[in-house]
């Protein structure tokens, strides 16, 4: 299982913060990301960050592992 | 003492962190700090209060390293960040950045740097509250 | 409340100076400061003690002054400086600058203009009294 | 009467802290230097900086007033 994570902006557009999505071989967070983005577009419209067990990821061809925490962020606005 | 970086619900004294910064270090000449307070107006709305919401776990280790990657890049004796998160309203404090090292220059650049890229690099989330409904903030791109 | 500008014998708070700094606007999003401390090495040398000397009268104006032309500069909401003439030993505070603003920006860049524009033109001397003798304090060309 | 003003590393060189130096119709602030620091020679060797009843002032040239306050000072290391 790949545990799926979303905070304030975009829980207000996919209407829950938390999601558990079937783990495939092979699956990249491009994979994942267009799975739910086909899904919440709504909320991806305001997605621009990624973080995969709490790091940062800029490259979404990672290939995931399974059991990994994985989250699609809007920007940041704390400060 | 309170650990250098924290997220925590309930107010901070800003004596209380300098007093524990300042144990680091004998040597400590210039202390920059840098304090970010909530307003009761936001591009012309009137904002009744502000909440936040973070990603927690991800939130802390990024602070834990932003405070670490500012002590190696201006050579700090020490530095401390506190983020709260909860529901303030005008006047209420948000964040406190802490900056200590033997000369003025590098702790006023350090805080400078930490409160740039904590905006950035940090998992957090502000609602406006207002008269008119709740609003996530949007940063200018 | 005490006022914006000091010269004092005593220590002072931040808490304190913070709390009288917000109360001037509801606005405030942005609060820089800097806090200068007695360092136990200067140079070196070990330094035991460090005393301060003052021309009052032209140090208070030179220091209300300065907070003016940084309020104006840099579109301050408010701006506080004290500055203790005694003498304090290795970790002690001696100068303390706030700048509010709405933004952090403006709050930073005042908070540095009117430290560095305090060493140029408030007339304060400093003498570091060390096991070796005392010497007064000659500012890098 | 000029009253002249000394503080901090000057006073530790001149001696004395304060000193009344009799008017002069005519007098500027560089005469008044000129013959102060040909009495204090090691004091004037680290004097940078004067102030005319505690406003800075770098032209030498202006005529003195009666009765002003004179500071003839060195590098300030305050802060």
């Amino acid at each position: 299982m790949i545990n799926v994570l979303f905070f304030g902006p975009v829980v207000e557009r996919t209407g829950s913060a938390a999601l558990k999505i079937e783990f495939m071989p092979g699956m990249t967070l491009q994979i994942l990301r267009d799975e739910l983005a086909e899904k919440y577009p709504r909320a991806f419209e305001i997605v621009s960050l990624a973080a995969v067990n709490g790091q940062h990821v800029r490259d979404f061809s990672i290939p995931l592992i399974d059991n990994s925490e994985v989250t699609f962020m809007a920007k940041f606005s704390g400060g | 003492m309170k650990d250098a970086v924290r997220i925590q619900e309930e107010d901070f004294s800003q004596d209380e962190e300098i007093t524990a910064l300042k144990t680091s270090s004998q040597r400590m000449g210039g202390i920059a700090t840098f304090l970010g307070c909530a307003r009761d107006f936001s591009e012309g709305r009137e904002v009744s209060r502000i909440s936040f919401e973070a990603y927690g776990s991800m939130a802390l280790s990024e602070m834990k390293q932003l405070r670490l990657d500012a002590i190696e890049k201006f050579k700090l004796l020490d530095a401390r960040i506190v983020h709260r998160i909860c529901t303030v309203t005008a006047g209420d404090n948000i964040v406190f950045i802490a900056a200590g090292a033997e000369h003025r220059a590098p702790a006023l650049e350090a805080c400078r740097y930490m409160i740039d890229e904590l905006k950035e690099r940090v998992p957090i989330w502000k609602k406006e509250i207002t008269p008119e409904g709740d609003a996530w903030v949007s940063p200018h791109p």
